[in-house]
């Protein structure tokens, strides 16, 4: 486990994206001790927009509370992609959804994993609203923030009962997307 | 070229709306009448407040003038009084016309200059993230109403009466044709006129409240929507929490304009004014 | 698909009867349609579906299914808030 | 030369605004302002302008920015707590840059405070009063005929630099009715904005840093955008970082580029001075007449006056203020521009007299201050 | 110690109000300040206490006003284009002498702006936004914990010097969520308002030059007068200059007189620093990030973080400033504060790193700059 | 001492207004009002915006707040939600109520908070020397329309019936004793409770128009007056200029404090919010 | 006295009738009388008149001329806007 | 005629004082071609409040336009004889109504003249309105700033025909009643 680490979840729109980036960061704070950050963007409410959040994780107190060396960068869709690739560092991981990030920066030095992210997520949870989820667990797994354990914990620990099956299956998906 | 095209910024496209967001419909409504009046965009004249409904100008290929909240009127009334033979149209969502304008609004229906207003009402703050407004149904979840509203609620078209209003009708946009032709026929009427047009916030209003897909808000809207004649033979307290669409008022008075052109009449006529 | 847009389009289905004695032509933008499904639940004919696409930034788009059913009455494209269907384009285009 | 009449300051603004070419007038009364609208009701419908009385002050500016863009000479005329009021639409005039002339003849505050009573104490409310980084030009004329030609002044310069031009009174100069024979037509210069040559580009926006748009008004022939929001060269909303640090500089820079054209100052027995007066408005009439007096008695003083406010007049200052034993500045208030003051001149002797209590500072009392620090 | 929670700035206002003691809160949405309201509206009802939306910010501040004077301690939150049109009854309550908070979260301006970006934009607006010489007291936290404490402090200032007190976040440390163990009610004092021990005078704004009325609230059982119009003792209207005058230098010396009390700034690695950084909100967050890299470089690097940027921390500034080779202003703006350092600190080498783009400065522009300057 | 002499603020006085000023007479009709129903002066606060109608409170010997121009009714909300079982009675001038007050007007009507809002209804700015306001009536001269007044007017009473005011009535200055009813009767009605007072200035509404002593101003409004039985058998045409007099609109709404009092219960018993 | 002034008192002592069966006072305070004519002309039984008055600071002051006529019925008192006249004074005088 | 010049007229509620303020300051600038400033206190619009006019006269241009060295005051009512004294040389000459002004300052230095006027303006004008005509008439007088063939001019002009006779009356009267 690093120092610091930075992630950043880009998407279009999405309510659920934040929620994990929460997600991540009550994980690190809950479960490792450490300090973290949390800063979703904030666009105008109109849907649609393209939408990220930053999550800021480091063993000492965070001064500055915005990303500004990202190791890992997750995106849904290829607007939201443009619009926040920058602050990358150039070893970070970029993680894109490939049926909808397809425009890639050329000569783009990061290391990076094209998932069909939300097709794997209907064919395999079904629900299109645990793609945030299974965007997690992906995180999780490349990161090391948390296993897969603290991961579970968290998240069906902040859900109602009823979507915990559904959570703990999209959890394994994105477990199971990256190698 | 479609025949409403030439009043679309195409350039700014695509709309910035949500998804099913009837504001959208509102716009398209309005375009498609001013293609049907064949005005030339240059003599129009598109003003906002702001809001989601306030982002309608940008899209207009008239002359378009996004402005502050709650003060659309107060720009379109100099512009109008400036260049009075031109064609006005405003468009204020329910809290930028009714809560922060509603001093503008009471104001420009009692001057009657010929201006056209059109009132996006989806009964909430959408674009700030859906706080209650001063339309928003009794009972509903918003982010400022936690525990359910109970603010009592503004009747649109009975205080655009009162006030002086020339014009005064209220549609929705699950009518889409009614709602043209209310526009077309506040576009041809000489005073201000108003158009309610009742619209669905899904994401700042129907989410909190178990309509968070514009079909089935839609559909809410539906089922409370009375057409007048209906209207008249039910309560008022049926009436509280419906709908009511049609054309409400429909009157002659002189117009504001028409007024300060006698002004200048007389004082270039030399006539006394007070010391 | 959720289930409301499967019902959607199931109704829209539903509604479609023998098709229309003049032929008109529906268009949808892909790139302006955010599948809403405002039009498909309002033709009268059920000549629309919604799909899935995973090129369209929400994932789903309308698609004209039974254009042989259109009569022509406007009702989508006047729902449509994004201009994303056209009913009849060629037919309307004007001059300028 | 005309012949001399007599009028009230106030009533010299009506005559400014007329002469600049204004044509269009909205406001809501206040004292001690009213005389300004009062004036333009009576005058505007016999030049076929428009004079129009709001519900409000929002509205009053709300209405004047409608009718800039839609090309009229706009004016419209307030005092402090209507000026506060205006602060919002203050800044959108800034930020989508449409000229306006707005006058605020400055009564005692803060609040609804001394209202028949002078003051000087929105100066600084002038520069810094609405949110938001913003250019800000401020005219401080004090005679009857720098009242006159600052007002002519602060339309011609809304014009050229596509801003809202503030124009300073105080209740002294507002209402002491003074004979003056108004200017003619020769004697000041008229400048209208400028417009595209041809109506091609919808990039209204799209100038090089320093300089303001050069637009067309509402209903020219090519139908434009303007926005509150921050904006591209189109008009139209953008967040994008270079885009919006560009026009946000390029704003700034108007002022800044153009501030030796603007800034106007006067000096009165300044060059050998040993004590420099700095005051404006009815403070510099005040200070020129201790200046007289001083100089009578043998006592070395001057008087540096600025008829531009803001853009501060630094370098004139400077300049002034060299070789000076000491700077007093003369405001009604109780301290404002002397925190300018001292920005600029540093470790100089600087002190004031400062003081708003309802009654002018009287040339005697500056005359008194003057000797006291003299020692003489 | 209360376990660690995450909360966003915004909700640390929230928490900070409810423990000073908070139970009225009246407001107007407005990005980014929302939250604040919608956290208020969420608690304050569980307290008995009373959550309004009004139909504007005027509207919202006039409710504050009269909630005050009724014996409450009040609330409002706004950003800037709110925070413009607040100004007028912002002085009403500076003038009347009535406590009050009010936040603003600063974004993008000027006008509607950049509503969802940060900016510290209007923090000038502060000090000289309403018309009238006024006191002011305005408090710039940057941490968390700095947010809740400074939320707190603000509602004892406004209480102990019966004036308003403005709190201005930025976009980024109101929606940064960072855990936090909230403080416990040991941690902080809570100061209320002093009433007089009879109620047997209605002179209720006599008081010693520099202290703050000690009278009733409203049905405290003596019929009071409270007026936006400048009054005597009594709070009745009055236009002699002597009473004028007392009541105007009373008011602003009450900020002045304790301001020793009253500011508080913090400094970091600011003893042998040969640059000397001034910053405050999230921007004294990334140059303390900054400070602590150049650090490591062996660049003696320090910084000056005013909690209260007004009244201005002059001495403290005059005192860390000494015996530094260079100072650097890091501001979200086009230069504001640099203006008042530039005064303060006269002739020393003062330079800016002042940006509003939508974008905040970051830790390695500052360091750049910092190196650029040091010539490291 | 005089039976109402307790709620007089004697200290402050003479009172401040122009001889025969219709203020006065206003102030003593809620003075008398104010000693029929006893109320403790302390439990009750007199709150006014700016304007020659604005200085009333002063005289008051009750708790007494003068606010800015237009925003008494804020002020008033704030201090009655603060301490819902106070007294708060406000006064305004027509252009501190229906101009520049406009919508603080509407929306406390909609609120139905319990507050007493008096207008002065003078038709004109008194003190600021006599510009037109909102219900001057047409063909007048004031300092802002010295070609004659032909701005169109506002009715305060429909618009506050529009917005919900649940009690509305008109009296004039004429008829002291049915304004002391009226008002009496808005004290005692629980809700958002509206009294227009047409009054007299003589000195900036009557000096320009021929009407310049209070006694031919005084008569100048008795004549216009029409009692509103009478209204009723008479067409909007001869209305239009008229002070109908009466109670308008005595009706049953629920109280905005009575309301929130039910948020705050459901709060306390742990309702669920939204997230 | 303008003619307005002479008028009033004119029509004030017109209307007098014969003295009122039920004795009542009423009293002017002169330094609160602005001589506005207000009580004067409202006056039913045209007790009262306005004189000059250099003492005043309006120059004029309302003096009661027939106070045997004066039937209390408080419309003076009701109309004065200055609290200048009072009806029965020591009748209504009631405990704190 | 001194090179300066400083008339105060003081009064409660009066219009007719400030336009005979404006009378004064143009007919010494048409008359004897000076500068002359006049600056009415604005008070409230509330009728009955103190009011004064200052007028200023000077050969030169006149720097300061408010009245510091008052030559000749002059006051109708007590209320504004006390607001306004201030700013009066010790050598001034102050005129007042004697009938409404009765309490002056012990030991007042200025020479004094106390003038029934009103009594005398409606037992010789009749018209009360013309008060501020007659104190013109002693203004004139005692300043000598104008001849009376000139304020007669000044005052004739500036108003309707038919109010020239009363007019002409009250400045006779102004003139008689001071020696
Ligand atoms: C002076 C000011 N206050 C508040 C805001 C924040 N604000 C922006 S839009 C809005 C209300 C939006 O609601 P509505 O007018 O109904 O428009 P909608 O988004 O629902 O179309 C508010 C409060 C602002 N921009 N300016
Ligand atoms: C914000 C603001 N704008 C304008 C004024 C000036 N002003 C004071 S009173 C007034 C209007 C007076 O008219 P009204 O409200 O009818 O009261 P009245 O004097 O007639 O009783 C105005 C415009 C002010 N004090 N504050
Ligand atoms: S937030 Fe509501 S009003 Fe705004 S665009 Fe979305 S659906 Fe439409
Ligand atoms: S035109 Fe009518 S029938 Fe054809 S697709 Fe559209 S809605 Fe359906
Ligand atoms: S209504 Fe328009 S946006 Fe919605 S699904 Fe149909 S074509 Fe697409
Ligand atoms: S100016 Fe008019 S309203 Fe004001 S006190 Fe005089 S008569 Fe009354
Ligand atoms: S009480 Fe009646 S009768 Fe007696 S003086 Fe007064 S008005 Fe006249
Ligand atoms: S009504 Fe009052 S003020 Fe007027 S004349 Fe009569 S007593 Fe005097
Ligand atoms: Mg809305
Ligand atoms: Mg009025």
């Amino acid at each position: 486990m690093p120092n610091r680490y930075e992630v950043r979840l880009a998407a279009v729109g999405g309510q659920g994206l934040i929620t994990a980036g929460a997600l991540l960061a009550k994980g690190v704070i809950e479960k490792k001790g450490m300090y973290a950050t949390q800063s979703p963007t904030y666009t105008s409410q109109v849907r649609g927009g393209p939408t990220k959040v930053d999550i800021l994780m480091d063993k000492e107190e965070i001064l500055f509370p915005q990303a500004t060396a990202i190791d890992l960068y997750f995106a849904t869709a290829q607007k939201s992609f443009d619009l926040y690739y920058h602050h990358i560092k150039s070893d970070a991981v970029i993680i894109v959804d490939s049926d909808l990030v397809t425009k890639l920066p050329p000569g783009m030095p990061q290391k990076l994993y094209g998932i069909p992210l939300t097709k794997e997520t209907v064919a395999h949870v079904g629900n299109i609203v645990t793609v945030s989820v299974v965007a997690l667990g992906i995180v999780a797994k490349v990161s090391k923030l948390l296993s897969k354990e603290e991961l579970q914990n968290i998240v069906v620990s902040s859900f109602p009962k009823s979507a915990e099956e559904l959570n703990l299956k999209a959890i394994d998906l994105g477990y199971s997307l990256i190698s | 070229m479609l025949d409403y095209e030439k009043y679309l910024r195409t350039r700014t496209f695509p709309l910035p709306w949500c998804p099913g967001c009837g504001i959208g419909t509102i716009f398209k409504a309005t375009v498609m009448v001013f293609a049907k009046l064949g005005w030339n965009p240059d003599d129009l004249l598109v003003v906002s407040g702001i809001g989601c409904s306030g982002r309608l100008p940008t899209y207009f290929n008239t002359n378009t003038l996004h402005t502050t909240h709650g003060r659309a009127l107060t720009f379109a009334t100099g512009a109008k009084l400036a260049q009075p033979e031109k064609k006005v149209v405003v468009f204020s969502g329910d809290g930028d016309a009714l809560a922060i304008g509603g001093n503008h609004f009471i104001h420009a229906c009692r001057r009657n200059l010929d201006i056209k207003y059109i009132i996006v009402n989806n009964c909430i703050y959408g674009m700030t993230g859906g706080q209650v407004s001063p339309t928003t149904p009794g009972g509903f979840v918003t982010t400022t109403t936690p525990y359910g509203n109970s603010e009592p609620h503004f009747n649109t078209v009975e205080m655009a009466k009162a006030a002086g209003a020339t014009y005064v009708a209220r549609e929705t946009v699950n009518r889409p044709r009614q709602l043209q032709t209310v526009i077309e026929n506040a576009f041809l009427h000489k005073g201000f006129s108003v158009v309610e047009a009742i619209s669905n916030c899904h994401i700042n209003l129907g989410r909190r409240n178990k309509l968070r897909h514009p079909i089935p808000m839609l559909k809410w809207i539906e089922e409370l929507t009375v057409p007048l004649a209906k209207a008249k033979d039910m309560t008022p307290e049926e009436l509280e929490k419906r709908f009511v669409v049609g054309e409400f008022v429909k009157r002659d008075r002189p117009e504001y304009y028409d007024i300060y052109r006698e002004t200048m009449k007389k004082a270039q006529e030399g006539g006394k004014h007070a010391e | 698909m959720e289930p409301l847009e499967q019902r959607t389009n199931d109704e829209a289905r539903g509604r479609r009867k023998k098709p229309s004695p003049k032929s008109h032509t529906v268009k949808v933008n892909e790139s302006l349609c955010k599948g809403c499904l405002k039009c498909i639940s309002t033709c009268p004919m059920g000549v629309l579906v919604v799909e899935e696409s995973s090129s369209s930034i929400f994932g789903l788009v309308a698609r004209v299914e039974a254009q042989e059913c259109c009569i022509g009455c406007m009702t989508c494209e006047l729902n449509c808030p994004d201009f994303a269907v056209v009913v009849d384009y060629e037919a309307r285009e004007v001059k300028e | 030369m005309s012949s001399k009449e007599i009028y009230s300051g106030n009533e010299l603004v009506v005559k400014g605004a007329i002469a600049a070419g204004c044509r269009f007038f909205a406001g809501y009364p206040i004292t001690p302002s009213s005389e300004v609208a009062e004036g333009m009701a009576k005058t505007l419908p016999k030049h076929g302008g428009v004079f129009v009385q709001m519900e409000d002050e929002i509205a009053s500016i709300g209405a004047i920015i409608g009718a800039s863009l839609s090309g009229k000479k706009v004016l419209t005329a307030t005092s402090g707590p209507g000026f506060s009021l205006k602060q919002e639409n203050l800044g959108a005039a800034m930020m989508a840059e449409v000229p306006l002339v707005i006058l605020n003849v400055m009564r005692g505050g803060p609040s609804t405070g001394l209202p028949t009573r002078p003051a000087q104490s929105d100066v600084m409310q002038a520069r810094w009063g609405t949110h938001g980084d913003h250019p800000v030009i401020v005219l401080t004329p004090a005679f009857p005929k720098e009242i006159f030609l600052s007002t002519v002044e602060a339309f011609n310069l809304s014009e050229r630099f596509m801003t809202p031009v503030i124009l300073l009174l105080d209740e002294v100069i507002a209402h002491a009715h003074e004979p003056l024979a108004v200017p003619e037509p020769t004697e000041y210069e008229v400048v209208n904005r400028k417009y595209p040559e041809k109506l091609d580009s919808l990039e209204i926006y799209k100038r090089e840093m320093g300089e303001p748009p050069i637009r067309p008004d509402f209903f020219m022939g090519l139908p434009i955008h303007i926005d509150s929001l921050e904006h591209s060269d189109y008009g139209t909303p953008t967040t994008h970082p270079e885009v919006v640090e560009l026009h946000q500089r390029r704003r700034l820079a108007k002022v800044e580029k153009y501030k030796d054209e603007i800034i106007k100052v006067k000096t009165y027995e300044e060059e050998d001075a040993e004590i420099l007066i700095f005051a404006y408005g009815s403070m510099a009439r005040a200070s020129l007449d201790a200046v007289r007096e001083l100089r009578k008695m043998g006592i070395k003083a001057g008087l540096f006056q600025p008829l531009t406010l803001w853009p501060f007049p630094e370098k004139a200052l400077e300049k002034a203020a060299q070789g000076k034993k000491k700077i007093l500045v003369v405001e009604m208030n109780w301290g404002q521009m002397i925190y300018e003051v001292e920005r600029v001149l540093k470790d100089r002797n600087i002190e004031g007299l400062l003081r708003m209590n309802g009654y002018a500072i009287t040339p005697v009392e500056i005359i008194n201050r003057v000797k006291e620090l003299t020692h003489a």
